[in-house]
């Protein structure tokens, strides 16, 4: 019997795109051990989920690998297996965390189903007893109302909730291994905490292995042991964490840890002259939200208010960051103030004028001068359009090119400013990394030049070098052009770097609002504090205290019949 | 000449009876497989065969006709013209109508003004449309008194439109009609009349079922019940035959003649009719108001291919209108013949060398566009272009009624047996359009001639004057005769005593089922 | 979704008497008139006119109509014209063979489609699916007739297994239920094939598998499901389509449906048997289409009902 | 040549200066060319027009010549697909019977899918009252029956090939139109359908950009299979004197003549039913292809 449950070597993986054979795992080797944690970081597109899908042998119908390649598990050659033996694998010894939770998701089956239907698979147990045990395992990923949710469908969570129903499947039959390809992305940093701690735990208990992909150093450094850095498609360097961390040798490492945002970070003096502006009233409000509402119905009879009359405003050339329990209602807000969500009441005025009175004809002028970055990248780009083609169309709508040929060009530098490769204009969707999906998505939202730009999530699937490049793109274009945004996130240290303002959202309401500064060093309301004391620090060395709020003892904290006041000079708390 | 004695048929009918019930080929359940289902079974508001097959078996009429078309006794046992206009009739003393109630003058008298009742608008109406008066003379004798001397009433008389019904259901059904329903209502649910055999029950478009007449005054049927189930494909009708799903296949296909007879246990009934199936021209219209365009078009027209080919020999050549078994029809009237030659110099002496192009009407039956298309083909050879247009049975009768037709494909049956029915409708200028001259044509020489025809009560003198219309028909050829179609059934060989009357009426009262 | 129900079911007026309106102008168009295609070959003008007016077929059209709609509102729907027996009598009569016809050829169609398009969906471009493919299309090139006149004689002559006509014994109903569902089932078959080509590729799917999941649960609970929108919009008109009338598959089988009963009435201008036979067709259709609506909303419950 | 336009579109700097529409034109057909069964389908569509177009140069006979010494021949050498109920040899009258056939299966479903389909995705897209109306007349058009309306339009217009396509073109807008729906609905309220009104994109960019590429391949299966129906309906309606009359070698109306044979001379109705078969599997075959080469996923 070997000691490692997984040895990978020299696996290469090429795509064919219809002319040729792409080459995007080269010569990739890596070993996890029983009970072991393995990192693997590196650059967005650099062939992370590849790797992680051919353990699986989930490989997408046009990936080749190469004859060479050997993934052994438990001793065993996986390249070698036949579908059926895999079935054996997959869901009882390996389970897997995709990368895209919105689109991993059955959209016309239950979500308890879709747990519960791997226990039933590998386990004899009853219906009754994997209900139970789907919900225990809700529960434990820190889902709400774990009875209502079970009986909902995907499309009816939040982002975070969905991960965290991804996560539940493939932990519901206690794998050997664990893959887990960016798990943690969509969920703030408490519920982040949770989660890596009860896989902490189920390691302990169980000792089960885990890959872990991961753009979060924050996260590697309180889970790994050992980690590799990917770089387009080769392992550029691979050793303990806490050696990497304090002795890269490579340069793409060394850029990379260079590139994580600091939380500590001051605000530069620019940033403060424009909160000054904010402040005393000169700078013109360009958004406010009076009261917005947006209720949906659950079940019988019951609703539920995923946003309930929330009022805030936003200036122009500010950038306003959104933070929150995942579920809290920020995608939900972004959605109604653009109306892509109808709002139950309220209003939005945008320059003046309430949008939710708008006719169709100035509603498309408005969409010229506001964007929206999706939260879920994949699902928001149409599976049969080419890149060029779906950045493209934001330019056809509003006549923003003036030939085929400026079109062309706009496109390829609009693809060069998030990081992207011009050639990949061609290419559709499903072809594509989940961070550059993402990106696509910015280069759409950035293609008509709007006025303010919701930006929900943009940058939880980017590595921290790509992240830095796409955060000084905006803050470089809100410079130029006066932009305004509103930034979705859970990377506190990144909101707290690109936002001048930060609003703090808890069941649908705003808790807190202030400027970052003041709102990061004196937090008020109890879920900032929470939020805020749960920020994984990128540094192995920095031990894990243990002072995490585990989900049983977690209280609720009551918002009831509260109202947003001031308590100090800009500084609002909901009491 | 026509009365015959009234006493012999009815005994032959009860002796054969008795026989049978003797022989022990008694009882059993005859199923009829048909192409449609009856309209109507009240005989005065129906004219379709399935209809009158079924209703011939309920109803009686005063007189029948024989297999050659000759005039017998039937609920009348003796009639006779009393002057040109009055035609007495002597009727049967024992009859009972399945309700138990009598039959006599007074039901008689009953019926026919039923017939004629404008309210009732009964499609029979016009089989009696001259008779003016009916008078009992007393409880069984009844007079017809005509408008005008008619001399072929006996033989509209025979017709099953006649068929007597019970009073009782006449007035039954006159309540219902005040009460909104339409006529016919109650005697469609509840047929009643003094055939051999009962109604029983109607399943509407599926079967109609039939007992037997234990009381019937000619001697009880030897079937139990008769079955006539409705099974529209011809190939499933068969199927079913073969199968011995069903005793008799009404009708079958000329195709299918030699698969019948290649079957144990199948046999073929084939029956010579009264119909006639024939290529009208619109008179009317240029180029066919020219006698010589008609007759040559007769004359390139193969009647003997159109037999063999399409009906598979089954059916006899028409020379005119009238079949042989028709009262006046005259052998020795010789038709144009198919000549090519002939045909081309004709069209050419009526000024068309090169030909012309017409087009052709059908209806949607695939005999008669079979027929067009060879005909189609065989004008070719004249340099006559036709085309072929198929037009919806609805339409058709309207557009041809309209005379909006250039040539048409139709038919006719002559019903009564006698040549003024086959002949009086079509050819008469006072019969344009719907009452049957879809081809306008008339000449006041064929007017008088079947206008006194018609009147003259010698038979002799009739059959003389229906030998000129005929000479004159063929000459003037109005439409091209094609051919007497033939009736074939496919006979279960367990089925014994069935004959096809030349109507296409199924004869049942003698039959029997050996099983 | 009862509200739902309610306002469909309140959309089925308008529904109706669009199509009486339809029907009623369409049979004033075309040539034809039922008082002649009763006579047939020769009627004196009198007579014609006698039944017209009988009839009630010179009042002026709008009185027609109104007469008519008048009739239904009170729940008559009219006599027929040739028989003068009461439309709903002649129409009900028929309703229970053509709506059994429909039920059963669906069933099979959907039976026999969904596990043949799913192979093929699952085996693409193997030989199951080019030989599938190939029945499938020959399965619906060919004309009712052929296929049931096939079945009669090799099974009923042949074999003398069923009966080649009538409707109610087990031996008449197999016949005709295989030769109409036999379109049917080829049609599904395709459209399913096509619509799990779309899902089969999709993430979840893979998530699916990565559960470990046979692949029959996952082409049966995790794809067809998300493939069925336009399955179940082919197997409603399909279904729609079999209660309008097969009328060849009646009329081979000697099966006493609507189908047949309203082209000939179509045929006879039988106006009153032809407006009650299409009244009786828009309901069951309308009705149909609610359930195929209704099944969208179970697929997918993002699609909202209304 | 093909291969040469494949090869070109590999090199950017060429794509640079060509137009954008000819690049995806090319690279559709590039994908479209390596997919075997599109690349059969439209073959075997070619020849099929092909043998229409020189459909008199083919065959050894006239389509109408009659002869009623040749009865109802079962195939033969003489007589390759032996000969109908006038002596017609059957092979000569498929092949002259090709044009029309194709004509009135490919404008008939081409027409109706036009219509249908817009009016479904408009149905679908908008829901509410929109959709109310139209769904429910396509009830009212459903529930109608079609031999009404044919013959309503053979009174009215008369029997033209045309009215023909015309009237079987109307019997199947409402079978697209709820196809189309029914995909719609379930496309119109997926994410990036969202994205595009985030946009800004006017309904028919949505419409034709988003929905209509996405619920494409119910549509194509549709219409593929559609041809057979709409074959066999037109040779229903030549009974009512619209299109093609006798003795034109339309192939529906070859088959039902056939029906009065089926006992005797199966040939007669079973090989136009073949015939058509050929030509059904040719556009579905096609359909496959096309549906796999719009597949971005598909790469084979
Ligand atoms: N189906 C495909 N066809 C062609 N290329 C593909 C396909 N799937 C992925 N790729 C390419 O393979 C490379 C590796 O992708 P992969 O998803 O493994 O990246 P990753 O390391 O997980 O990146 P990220 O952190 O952004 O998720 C990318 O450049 C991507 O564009
Ligand atoms: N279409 C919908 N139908 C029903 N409930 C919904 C719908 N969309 C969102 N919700 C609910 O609204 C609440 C807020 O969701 P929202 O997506 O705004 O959360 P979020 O703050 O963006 O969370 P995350 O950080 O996890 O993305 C959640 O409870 C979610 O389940
Ligand atoms: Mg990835
Ligand atoms: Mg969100
Ligand atoms: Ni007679």
């Amino acid at each position: 019997m070997t000691e490692k449950l997984l040895q990978v070597e020299n696996l290469k993986i090429s795509f064919d795109t219809g002319e040729s054979l792409t080459e995007v795992v080269s010569d990739v080797s890596f070993e996890i051990s029983h009970g072991q944690t393995l990192g693997i970081v590196g650059e967005s597109g650099s062939g992370k989920s590849v790797s992680a899908r051919s353990i699986m042998q989930l490989l997408d119908k046009n990936a080749v690998v190469d004859k060479r390649s050997s993934i052994r598990f438990n001793g065993e050659e996986i390249t070698e297996k036949s579908e059926k033996e895999m079935r054996k694998i997959r869901g009882k010894d390996i389970g897997m965390i995709f990368q895209d939770p919105m689109t991993s998701l059955n959209p016309t089956m239950k979500i308890g189903r879709q747990i519960s239907e791997s226990i039933l698979i590998h386990e004899e147990v009853s219906k009754k007893e994997a209900a139970v045990r789907s919900k225990e395992i809700m529960h434990l990923v820190g889902i709400p109302d774990v009875d209502e949710r079970y009986e909902q469908y995907p499309h009816e969570l939040s982002g975070g909730m969905r991960q965290r129903i991804v996560i539940a499947i493939a932990l519901a039959c206690s794998p050997k291994l664990l893959i887990a390809d960016e798990p943690t992305t969509a969920l703030d940093v408490t519920i982040q905490a949770q989660i890596l701690e009860l896989l902490q735990e189920i390691q302990e208990k169980t000792g089960t292995s885990i890959l872990l992909i991961t753009h979060d150093f924050g996260v590697v450094a309180n889970m790994c042991e050992n980690i590799v850095v990917m770089n387009q498609g080769r392992v550029v360097e691979a050793g303990t964490t806490k050696e990497i961390f304090s002795h890269p040798k490579e340069d793409y490492t060394k850029r990379l840890l260079a590139a994580i945002p600091n939380l500590h970070e001051e605000k530069t003096a620019e940033a403060k002259a424009k909160l000054m502006k904010i402040y005393s009233g000169t700078q013109e409000k360009i958004l406010e939200v009076n009261g917005l509402a947006k209720h949906f119905p659950l079940g019988r009879k019951a609703t539920l208010k995923a946003v309930d009359d929330i009022s805030f405003e936003i200036y122009r050339g500010e950038t306003l960051g959104l933070v929150g329990e995942s579920g809290s209602g920020k995608s939900t807000t972004g959605r109604a103030i653009l109306r892509l969500h109808e709002p139950t009441y309220g209003e939005t005025i945008f320059n003046g004028l309430d949008i939710n009175k708008f006719k169709r004809r100035q509603m498309k002028n408005m969409r010229k001068k506001v964007q929206f970055v999706f939260q879920d990248p994949y699902s928001s780009l149409n599976p049969r359009k080419k890149v060029e083609d779906i950045i493209g169309e934001a330019l056809d709508i509003h006549k923003l090119a003036k030939s085929k040929l400026k079109r062309k060009q706009r496109v390829e530098e609009l693809l060069d400013l998030v990081g992207l490769d011009r050639s990949f204009s061609q290419r559709f969707p499903h072809e594509f990394s989940g961070g550059q999906r993402q990106r696509i998505g910015i280069a759409r939202a950035l293609a008509v030049e709007p006025d303010f730009i919701v930006l929900d999530e943009p940058l939880s699937a980017l590595d921290a070098s790509v992240q830095a490049q796409i955060v000084d793109l905006l803050e470089d274009l809100q410079r130029k052009l006066n932009l305004t945004y509103l930034f979705i996130a859970h990377d506190l240290a990144t909101v707290k770097k690109i936002s001048d303002r930060v609003a703090v959202m808890y069941k649908g309401n705003i808790v807190e609002l202030s400027d970052s500064e003041e709102l990061f060093e004196n937090p008020v309301h109890n879920y900032t504090k929470k939020l805020l004391s749960a920020i994984p620090v990128p540094d192995p060395h920095y031990e894990a205290t243990g002072g995490h709020i585990s989900p049983d003892e977690e209280e609720e904290i009551s918002i009831d019949g509260q109202k947003l006041t001031e308590i100090r000079p800009n500084h609002w708390v909901l009491q | 000449a026509c009365g015959t004695d009234d006493s012999e048929p009815a005994a032959d009918a009860e002796t054969t009876g008795d026989e049978q019930a003797q022989d022990g080929a008694q009882g059993g359940d005859l199923v009829i497989a048909q192409l449609s289902d009856a309209v109507s079974l009240d005989p005065h508001g129906s004219n379709d065969t399935p209809s009158s097959n079924v209703a011939y078996n309920i109803y009686e009429s005063l007189l029948v006709t024989d297999e050659n078309m000759e005039l017998q006794p039937g609920l009348a046992t003796e009639w006779e013209a009393v002057d040109d206009l009055t035609w007495q009739f002597t009727l049967r003393e024992d009859v009972t109508f399945h309700d138990g109630s009598e039959f006599n003058a007074d039901v008689v008298k009953a019926n026919f003004d039923r017939i004629l009742d404008e309210d009732i608008a009964s499609p029979r109406s016009f089989l009696y449309e001259m008779v003016e008066e009916i008078n009992v003379v007393d409880d069984y004798t009844i007079e017809f008194v005509t408008e005008y001397p008619f001399s072929p009433l006996p033989a509209h008389i025979s017709h099953n439109g006649g068929g007597i019904m019970s009073a009782e259901i006449i007035e039954e059904d006159y309540a219902a009609l005040e009460d909104g329903e339409e006529p016919g209502s109650v005697i469609n649910q509840n047929p009643v009349g003094t055939g051999p055999f009962v109604f029983e029950s109607w399943t509407s478009g599926e079967e109609i079922v039939l007992t037997k007449n234990e009381e019937y005054w000619g001697g009880a049927p030897a079937l139990d019940s008769v079955t006539f189930r409705v099974v529209p494909e011809g190939a499933t009708r068969l199927a079913d035959l073969e199968t011995g799903a069903v005793h008799v296949s009404d009708p079958i296909s000329p195709s299918d003649i030699s698969r019948v007879e290649g079957t144990d246990g199948i046999r073929v009934n084939q029956q010579p009719s009264v119909s006639l199936s024939y290529i009208g021209f619109n008179a009317e219209k240029e180029p066919f108001n020219d006698k010589l365009v008609r007759q040559a078009l007769s004359l390139a027209i193969d009647k003997d291919q159109i037999i063999n080919g399409i009906y598979q020999g089954i059916g006899i050549p028409a020379i005119g209108p009238l079949a042989p078994d028709v009262f006046g029809y005259d052998e020795d009237v010789s038709g144009l013949g198919y000549d090519v030659e002939e045909a081309k110099a004709l069209l050419a002496e009526a000024g068309y060398e090169d030909g012309f192009s017409t087009t052709l009407w059908t209806n949607d039956n695939q005999d008669r566009i079979d027929i067009a298309t060879n005909v189609q083909a065989q004008l070719q050879e004249i340099g006559v272009d036709v085309e072929i247009e198929i037009v919806e049975w609805g339409a058709y009768l309207e557009n041809t009624a309209a005379g909006e037709h250039d040539m048409f494909i139709l038919g006719w049956t002559t019903v009564t047996g006698d040549a003024d029915y086959g002949m009086y409708p079509m050819f008469h200028s006072a019969n344009f359009g719907t009452p049957g001259n879809r081809t306008f044509f008339a000449t006041d020489e064929l007017d008088s001639l079947l206008e006194e025809a018609r009147q003259n009560p010698n038979q002799d003198e009739r059959q003389e004057l229906y030998s000129q219309a005929q000479e004159i028909l063929v000459d003037e050829a109005p439409m091209s005769y094609i051919h007497h179609s033939e009736f074939l059934l496919g006979v279960s060989e367990d089925v014994e005593g069935l004959w096809h009357h030349p109507t296409g009426i199924m004869m049942l009262k003698d039959v029997s089922l050996n099983q | 979704m009862l509200k739902f129900l309610g306002k469909r079911f309140v959309q089925m007026i308008p529904v109706l008497i669009g199509v009486t309106i339809l029907t009623f102008s369409m049979m004033l168009l075309i040539p034809g008139d039922p008082a002649q295609i009763m006579a047939g070959e020769s009627a004196s003008p009198e007579q014609l006119e006698l039944v017209r007016e009988r009839l009630g077929l010179n009042d002026p059209i709008p009185v027609q109509y109104w007469d008519y709609l008048k009739g239904v509102l009170t729940g008559d729907l009219g006599d027929s014209i040739r028989s003068g027996r009461p439309v709903a009598e002649e129409v009900f009569g028929r309703l229970a063979p053509t709506v059994e016809l429909a039920f059963y050829s669906t069933l099979l169609a959907v039976f026999i489609g969904l596990i043949a398009g799913v192979i093929s969906a699952v085996r693409r471009y193997s030989v199951t699916d080019s030989v599938i493919m190939f029945g499938a299309l020959f399965g619906l090139s060919m004309p009712n007739f052929w296929l049931g006149l096939m079945l009669i004689q090799w099974l009923v002559i042949g074999a003398g297994w069923f009966q080649a006509s009538g409707w109610g014994t087990h031996q008449q109903m197999i016949l005709p239920v295989i030769t109409l569902g036999t379109a049917g089932s080829a049609i599904i078959a395709r459209m399913t094939r096509s619509s799990m080509l779309e899902v089969i590729d999709m993430d979840y799917i893979q998530t699916a598998r990565a559960k470990g999941v046979s692949e029959r649960v996952v082409v049966y609970r995790h794809a067809l499901k998300n493939a069925m929108i336009p399955v179940v919009t082919v197997v409603g008109l399909q279904f729609g389509s079999l209660l309008g009338g097969a009328v060849l598959t009646e009329t081979v089988f000697a099966i006493n449906g609507l189908g047949r009963l309203i082209i000939n009435a179509i045929r006879a201008r039988d106006f009153p048997i032809v407006q009650g036979g299409v009244l009786v067709f828009a309901f069951l259709f309308v009705f149909v289409n609610i359930i195929v609506d209704v099944l969208y909303r179970f697929l997918n419950k993002r699609i909202s009902l209304n | 040549m093909h291969e040469e336009i494949s090869m070109n579109t590999v090199d950017p700097k060429q794509t640079q200066q060509l137009d954008p529409n000819i690049v995806r034109f090319k690279e559709f057909w590039k994908k479209f060319y390596r997919n075997k069964s599109a690349l059969i389908g439209l073959t075997m569509i070619t020849i099929l027009i092909l043998i229409a177009i020189f459909a008199p140069y083919l065959t050894p006979y006239e389509p109408n010549a009659q002869n009623y010494d040749a009865l109802l021949e079962s195939p033969s050498f003489e007589h390759w697909f032996g000969t109908d109920h006038h002596g017609r040899d059957i092979f000569t009258r498929i092949i002259h019977g090709m044009g029309i056939t194709l004509r009135v299966g490919f404008f008939s479903v081409l027409i109706g899918m036009t219509i249908g389909v817009t009016l479904g995705v408009i149905s679908g897209y908008y829901g509410n009252w929109v959709d109310t109306i139209i769904m429910r007349l396509m009830d009212v058009l459903l529930a109608f029956p079609g031999i009404l309306l044919a013959l309503a339009i053979v009174s009215v217009l008369g029997g033209s090939i045309n009215n023909v396509i015309i009237s079987v073109a109307i019997f199947s807008i409402p079978v697209f139109a709820r196809i189309s729906r029914g995909s719609t609905l379930e496309v119109r309220e997926l994410e990036y359908v969202e994205a595009a009104r985030a946009l800004g994109a006017n309904d028919l960019r949505i419409i034709g950009g988003h929905i209509l590429p996405n619920i494409m391949s119910p549509i194509i299966v549709q219409a593929t299979l559609n041809i057979a129906t709409s074959v066999l309906t037109a040779s229903g309606l030549s009974f009512l004197g619209m299109g093609a009359q006798p003795p034109t070698p339309e192939w529906g109306a070859m088959l039902s003549d056939g029906r009065n044979y089926m006992w005797d001379a199966p040939h007669v109705a079973t090989i136009p039913g073949l015939a058509i078969v050929v030509v059904v599997l040719a556009f579905n075959i096609f359909g496959d292809g096309l549906r796999d080469a719009l597949d971005p996923k598909s790469k084979n």
